[in-house]
C-alpha cells in the first residue's frame, strides 16, 4: 500500500447515539453530565458539538469512544453497540496526553503501528507526512516536554490522524493555534479528507470554526447537557473561513447560543 | 569541581571524627577499630584475594537473585494491578510475605533444595520478589490514566497496552521501586548467606559473619565499607543513568 | 553494700546452672543473691550465641557470663588477653559426633566423600571434627577435603539430616538428642570430657570485685553440686525457665535425654581448653598461639 | 462478594494443598506440621497470653522505630533533593548504607545504648531511615515542574514551598515509599529481637528465633503467620485508605 | 481589610524588557525562542502578545516571572532587575497547572494564603468571590480531576486573580472557553481591572479579545521569537468585543499578522 493508497483508506462509519444520560456521582454531589441525549450521524458526516464550558461535550465523546459507559441508553457504530475502545474510532483528547516516553515521531508512530497491513517502511513515510503537515518536521525528534503548547497539540492532532481512523472524535484541536496555522491547517484537512472521508465529530468553541468544517452543529445547553438545537450547513466545500455566507450561518448560530444560555452563565 | 571538593571534604571529616574517637579510647577498640586497622585488613584481603573472590560470589548470587526477583516480581505486579482476582490472591500474599523476615525462608530453602546455590537463590528471590511485585503494582495505579485512554482509543489493548504504555508510563516508579528492590535482595542475600552456608562460594555475607563470630571487626567494618562501596557503583553505574534518562524524556527532575 | 551484679547467659540446656539460678531469681529464692551476700542483685541477660555475648563484655554491658570455650578463647586472643578471664567450668561433655543409622560410618576412613554437618565455623564441635578426621588421616581443608565439613545452623540440621542429604552431624546438645530421637541418628563419637561451657568474667570486673567474683565461683561451684544431687529438681527448674526465655517447651524427657550426656563440673577445663587451641591452630582458624597465661584465673 | 467468595477459595485451596502435602508425609511432620497443630499452637498462645503479649511488644517498637525512621529520613530525604551538598554527602551516606543488612549495626547499636531497647530501635531506625531519604529523595525529584513553578509564582518559597506543594505533590511516590520503609522496619526489627536481646520485651522475632531453635515448627509458622496478618491488617488499615484517598484526590487508580 | 478595600490594593509596577535572547539547547538541537526582544510596559498598562505557535510568547512570560532566566538581556521591575519569580508577579499558565492534592476553594486560597495582611474569613471570602465570578460555586469542592477543560481553566483564572498581584502574566487564559462564557468574562474582568488597576501581560491567539481587552498588542513572529510589530489601542473602555471599531483595529492587525507569517507556516 503506498501513501497515496493509504490516504483513501477505510469507510467512514455510522454513528447512532440513542437516549444516553450520564451522571457523575462523587460523595459530595452528583453532577447530571449528559440528559437524554439522542444523534444520529450519517457515514462520513462531520458534526460539530458547540456549549458552554461543562455541558458534557467531553463526556459525550468519551461515551461515543466507548472510554465511558452511558448510565442510560447506547451508542451503535454501524449498528453495532459500542462497548469498548477501538481504533476504528479514534479520540484525541482535549488535553494533549501525548506520551512523555516517546519523543514526537514515536507519538505520531503510536497509532500507527497498531495499524496492521503496513511496513515499517511505510508507517515512518504516513507519520512523516502528518508531522509536515503539522509544521514540526524540525521537531521530530523532540521530547514532549520541550514542545510548546500549539506544538504539543498538534502533534496530537498528527497522532489522531495518521492512523486513519474511521471515526474521529475531536475534543478543541485547535484551541491552542493561531488563527494563521489554524487557517493553514483547515485547508489541509479539508483536502484530505475530502480523499478520505470518515465520521467525524468535533468539539469546538469557535462557532466560525464548526460553520467553515460541519455538515452539521449541533448547540449543546448545560445543566444537565442537552441537546438544544441542530443546524444543518449546506455550503459547497472547500469553504473558506472568512467568506460572508460563512459569516451569515455563524452569526445565526451564535445567536441562538447567546438566546438559549443568555440567563446561565451569570445564574450558574 | 566545587561540588567533588566539598563532598571529599565532608568524607574526610567523618573519617577524622573516626579517628579522634578511637583515639580517646572511650570504646573498646576490639568494637571500634581504627581507620588504619580497617585500610590494612582491606589491603591485605584485597592483596591475598579473599576480597575479591568474596565480592565476586556474591554479586554474582545478587543479580542473578535480583534479575529473577524482577522477572517474577514485574509481571506478577501487572497482573495485579491489572486482574481484581490476581489482586486479592497474589496482591495479599505479597502485602503479607514481604514484611517476613529472610530467616523465615531457610527451612524451606533447604527442604526443597538442600545446601546448593539454589537455596541461596531462593531465598534472595523470596525477600526482593515480593516487594518489587507491590512497587509495579502501586507503580501501575498511580499512573495518570489519560495515558491508557488515548493508548485504547488507539487500538492498544492486552499485552501491547501493558508492555508500551502502562510499563513505560510507569518507568518513573518502577524505577524507584527497583532500587529499594536492590536493597532487599542485598538484605537477603546477607541473611542467606549467614545461614546457608554452603561450599560452592565464600562471599561478603561469610566474610561478614565471621567477622563478628571471631570479633575481628576490623574486617567486619572492611566488609561493610565494600557493601557500601558496592551500593554506591550500583547506583552510578545502573540506577542513576536511568534516571537522567528519564527525568530527561519527562522534562522532571529540575528544581 | 548495694552491689548488682550483671550475668549473661543462654537459652540453652548446657548453660543449666544459670537457668536454674535465673529461674531461682525470679521466684524470689536467688541462689546467689542469698550467696554474695543481702543486698545483692543479679541482672540476668539472655543471648544466643557467644559473639553476642562477648560483644557485650566487650561494650561492658555485663560482668560476667556463661559462654562456651570457643568464644571466650576468640576474645581473650583478639583482646590480648585485655578482656577477659575464665574463671570456672560449668560444663563437659554434651557434645557427638551422629551419623545416619542405615550408613556404616565407623573410623574417620569411612568418611571419605561424605558430608559432616557443623554448627559453626571454627567452633568447638567443628574443631573437634576437623581434628578427628584429620587424626583418621583424611585431608581437610577449610572449605573442602576429602570429606566436607559443612558448617550449618543447628536448627537446619536436623531437617537435612532427615531428608539424607548430610551423612552426619557433629553438634551439641539438646540437639544431639533431637538426632536420635527424630531420625534415629546414632551416635559414634561422644565427647565426655570436652568443655562445652565456662563461666567468664570481664577483666575489670574481676579486678575492681574481686571478692564477688570470688563468691559468684564459690556459689556456681555450690550450685553445681546441688544439680548433680537433685537432678529431677534442677531439670524442673531448667523446664520452666526455658519456657520463660524462649516460650516454647521442651519435653522433659528431652531434657532428661540431654542431661545424661552432659557433665557439669565447675573445675576449670583447662586441659580441654589447651587441646582446643593446638586443633584450632592446626585446622588454620588461630594464625598464632596466644599466651594462656593470664586466661585462667581462680578469684 | 464475588470478590471476597474467591479470594477466599483461592485462600482454602492453599490450606488444603497444605494439608495434603503434610498427608502425604513427605516431609517429617517435625519439618511441615498440619494446618491443625499450627492452628493449635496459635489457640494456645493466644489463650495464655504468649501472642498477644509478644505482638504487643514487637508491635510498639515497630511503630516506634518507623516513625523515628520516617521523621528522620523524610526532611533527610527533602534536603537531599534540595540542595547539592546534602545531596552529595548524606544521600550518598544513604546510597551506600541502605543496602547494609541490619546485623552490622547490631555491633555499634551495643556499645552506643547498651543493652537496651534504644539498640533494638537503633537497630530497626538504621534499617529503615536511609531507605525513607532514598524513597523521598526519588518521588521529590519526580514531581512535574509546573506545580513548584505554579506555587513560585504565587510567592510560596523555601518552607511553604516544601510543606505545601513538593510534599503533597509527591505523596503517591512517598506513599509506595513508605510501604516498603515499613517492610524495611519489620525485618529489621526481626533481626534486632534475633540478635539484641534484652529483658524489657519478648517479641515475635524471639519466638520465630527460639521457636526455630527448639523445632517447634508449629510455632514457627505460627509466628510467621502472625507476621503476614500483621503486615495485610497494616495495609488494610493505614497504607490502603491513604492510597484510597490519593487516588481519588488525583484521579488515579482506574483502569 | 474588607473585601471592598482589598479590591482596590498595591499599585501596579513598571515592567522593562531590555534585549532579552534565550536559547534552549538540547543535545539534538539548539531553538532560538527569543532573540533581542525588548519592550517597555508602563505601569497599569495592559499588553497582549500575539503570535504564530512557538514563537516565544510563554517562554518570555517566565522570563518576566523569573522563573526562566534569559540568556542576554534583562528584565526589570520597577527598575529592579528580575531574578526571582515572586507573590507580586503572578503567572497564570498555559496548562491549567492546578494542585491535584487541593479542591477548587484550597486552589484558589492558595496564593492568597501566601498574601499579608488578610484575615482567614477575608481570604475565604474573596476566593468565594472569585469562585462565583468564574461560575463554579457549585463545584468550589470539586476535586481538579472532576473538572472539565474549560472549568479547569477558570479555577486557574480564579486563581491568578484573587491575590491582587501587581503584575499578571496570563498565557491564553480563555482558550478552553466558550464564546459566551468568555464575553461574561471580558466585561467582569474589564470592571474589576478599572477598580483595582494592574500591569499585565496578556497572550492569546484570538486577535479580537486582544483589541478588546489591550492598551497595546505586540506582534511577534518566529525562528527565532522576535517583536515584529505594535499596535496601540486607544478605544474608549469598557469595550465591547462585537464592535465595528474593534472590528476594524483588529482586521488590521490580523493583515499586519498574515502579511509578515505568510510564509512561515508552510516553510516550517
Ligand atoms: N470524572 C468526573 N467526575 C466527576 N464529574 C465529572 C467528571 N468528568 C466530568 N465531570 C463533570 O461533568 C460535567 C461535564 O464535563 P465535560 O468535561 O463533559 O464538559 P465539557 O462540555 O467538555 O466542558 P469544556 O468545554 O469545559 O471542556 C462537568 O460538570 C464536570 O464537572
Ligand atoms: N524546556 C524546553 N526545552 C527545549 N525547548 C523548549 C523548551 N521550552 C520551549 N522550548 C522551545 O522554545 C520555543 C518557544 O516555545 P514557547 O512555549 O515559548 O512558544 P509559544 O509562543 O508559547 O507557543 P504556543 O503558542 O504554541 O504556546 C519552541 O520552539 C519550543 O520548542
Ligand atoms: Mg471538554
Ligand atoms: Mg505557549
Amino acid at each position: 500500500m503506498s501513501l497515496q493508497e493509504e490516504l483513501i483508506g477505510p469507510p467512514p462509519a455510522k454513528l447512532i447515539v440513542e437516549n444516553v444520560s450520564k451522571w457523575f456521582r462523587t460523595t459530595r454531589q452528583t453532577v447530571h453530565a449528559l440528559d437524554n441525549v439522542s444523534l444520529n450521524i450519517g457515514e462520513g458526516e462531520f458534526v460539530c458539538l458547540v456549549g458552554p464550558s461543562g455541558c458534557g461535550k467531553s463526556t459525550l465523546l468519551d461515551i461515543i469512544s466507548g472510554l465511558e459507559t452511558p448510565d442510560e441508553g447506547v451508542v451503535m457504530a454501524d449498528n453495532e453497540p459500542v462497548l469498548n475502545p477501538g481504533r476504528h474510532r479514534l479520540v484525541m483528547f482535549q488535553e494533549s496526553a501525548l506520551f512523555p516516553w516517546l519523543d514526537v515521531t514515536g507519538n505520531v508512530m503510536f497509532g500507527l503501528k497498531l495499524k496492521p497491513g503496513l511496513t515499517n517502511k511505510e508507517r515512518l513515510e504516513i507519520a512523516k507526512f502528518f508531522i509536515q503537515l503539522v509544521g514540526l518536521e524540525k521537531f521530530s525528534a523532540a521530547h514532549v516536554h520541550e514542545l510548546s503548547g500549539g506544538m504539543k497539540q498538534r502533534v496530537a492532532l498528527a497522532r489522531a490522524l495518521a492512523p486513519n481512523p474511521r471515526v474521529l472524535l475531536m475534543d478543541e484541536p485547535f484551541a491552542a493555534l493561531d488563527a494563521l496555522t489554524r487557517e493553514q491547517l483547515y485547508s489541509d484537512i479539508q483536502r484530505i479528507w475530502q480523499k478520505r472521508r470518515k465520521t467525524i465529530v468535533f468539539v469546538t468553541h469557535n462557532v466560525r470554526e464548526a460553520v467553515c468544517l460541519a455538515d452539521c452543529v449541533i448547540l449543546f445547553s448545560r445543566n444537565p447537557g442537552r441537546i438544544r438545537e441542530q443546524f444543518d450547513i449546506r455550503l459547497p466545500r472547500p469553504r473558506d473561513i472568512n467568506s460572508v455566507e460563512l459569516a451569515e450561518h455563524s452569526g445565526e448560530i451564535t445567536r441562538a447560543l447567546k438566546g438559549h444560555s443568555a440567563g446561565e452563565v451569570s445564574d450558574s | 569541581m566545587k561540588r567533588t571538593l566539598l563532598a571529599t571534604i565532608f568524607f574526610l571529616v567523618l573519617l577524622v571524627i573516626w579517628s579522634v574517637i578511637v583515639q580517646a579510647k572511650i570504646w573498646s577498640p576490639i568494637l571500634l577499630p581504627s581507620p588504619q586497622s580497617v585500610g590494612e585488613y582491606l589491603l591485605g584481603a584485597a592483596r591475598d584475594g579473599t576480597l575479591l573472590q568474596a565480592t565476586g560470589v556474591t554479586v554474582r548470587r545478587l543479580v542473578v537473585g535480583y534479575l529473577i526477583g524482577i522477572a517474577i516480581g514485574l509481571p506478577l505486579g501487572l497482573l495485579t494491578s491489572a486482574w481484581k482476582f490476581v489482586e486479592d490472591t497474589i496482591g495479599v500474599l505479597a502485602l503479607g510475605l514481604q514484611t517476613l523476615p529472610s530467616v523465615c525462608w531457610i527451612p524451606l530453602a533447604l527442604l526443597w533444595f538442600g545446601q546448593t546455590e539454589s537455596a541461596m537463590l531462593f531465598v534472595v528471590v523470596m525477600g526482593t520478589v515480593w516487594s518489587v511485585v507491590i512497587a509495579t503494582d502501586t507503580g501501575v495505579r498511580n499512573i495518570p490514566p489519560i495515558f491508557a485512554r488515548a493508548a485504547r482509543t488507539m487500538g492498544s489493548s492486552g499485552l501491547h497496552k501493558w508492555t508500551k504504555v502502562i510499563l513505560p508510563a510507569s518507568l518513573p516508579y518502577l524505577v524507584s521501586g527497583m532500587k529499594q528492590g536492590w536493597a532487599f535482595a542485598w538484605r537477603s542475600l546477607m541473611a542467606a548467606e549467614i545461614y546457608v552456608t554452603i561450599l560452592t562460594g565464600f562471599g561478603l555475607g561469610h566474610l561478614l559473619h565471621y567477622g563478628r563470630e571471631l570479633h575481628a571487626m576490623d574486617q567486619v567494618i572492611g566488609v561493610m565499607l565494600v557493601i557500601v562501596l558496592i551500593g554506591l557503583l550500583t547506583d552510578k553505574i545502573l540506577f542513576a543513568p536511568i534516571e537522567r534518562f528519564l527525568h530527561q524524556r519527562w522534562g522532571t527532575g529540575l528544581r | 553494700e548495694n552491689a548488682v551484679l550483671r550475668v549473661g547467659h543462654f537459652p540453652n540446656i548446657t548453660h543449666a546452672q544459670a537457668l536454674v539460678a535465673h529461674n531461682l531469681s525470679r521466684q524470689g529464692k536467688g541462689w546467689f543473691e542469698e550467696r554474695l551476700g543481702p543486698g545483692t542483685k543479679i541482672e540476668w541477660f539472655v543471648y544466643n550465641a557467644g559473639p553476642s555475648a562477648m560483644e557485650a563484655i566487650f561494650a561492658q554491658s555485663i560482668d560476667l557470663t556463661y559462654v562456651g570455650p570457643g568464644p571466650a578463647l576468640n576474645a581473650y586472643t583478639k583482646s590480648n588477653g585485655a578482656e577477659i578471664r575464665l574463671i570456672a567450668g560449668a560444663a563437659n561433655g554434651g557434645a557427638a559426633l551422629v551419623v545416619q543409622p542405615d550408613q556404616d560410618l565407623k573410623t574417620p576412613a569411612d568418611f571419605r566423600g561424605k558430608k559432616i554437618a557443623t554448627p559453626q565455623l571454627g567452633n568447638t564441635q567443628d574443631i573437634s571434627c576437623r581434628a578427628w578426621l584429620t587424626a583418621g588421616g583424611l585431608k581437610i581443608t577449610q572449605l573442602g577435603g576429602d570429606a566436607q565439613v559443612l558448617p550449618t545452623q543447628n536448627p537446619d540440621q536436623l531437617a537435612l539430616f532427615q531428608q539424607k542429604r548430610i551423612d552426619a552431624v557433629w553438634t551439641v546438645e539438646p540437639w544431639v538428642s533431637q538426632l536420635e530421637r527424630e531420625s534415629g541418628g546414632k551416635i559414634l563419637v561422644d565427647e565426655k570430657d570436652v568443655a562445652t561451657t565456662v563461666l567468664v568474667s570481664s577483666v575489670k570486673f574481676f579486678a575492681e570485685h574481686r571478692d564477688l567474683a570470688k563468691k559468684f565461683a564459690q556459689a556456681h561451684a555450690e550450685l553445681t553440686e546441688w544439680m548433680a544431687r537433685n537432678p529431677e529438681e534442677a531439670q524442673k527448674l531448667v523446664r520452666a525457665e526455658l519456657l520463660e526465655e524462649t516460650r516454647s517447651d521442651m519435653a522433659p524427657d528431652h531434657i532428661a535425654q540431654s542431661w545424661k550426656r552432659i557433665v557439669f563440673t565447675a573445675e576449670v577445663p583447662r586441659a580441654s581448653v589447651e587441646s582446643f587451641l593446638q586443633n584450632s591452630i592446626k585446622a588454620g582458624f588461630i594464625k598464632r598461639a596466644p599466651d594462656l597465661s593470664s586466661l585462667f584465673e581462680k578469684p
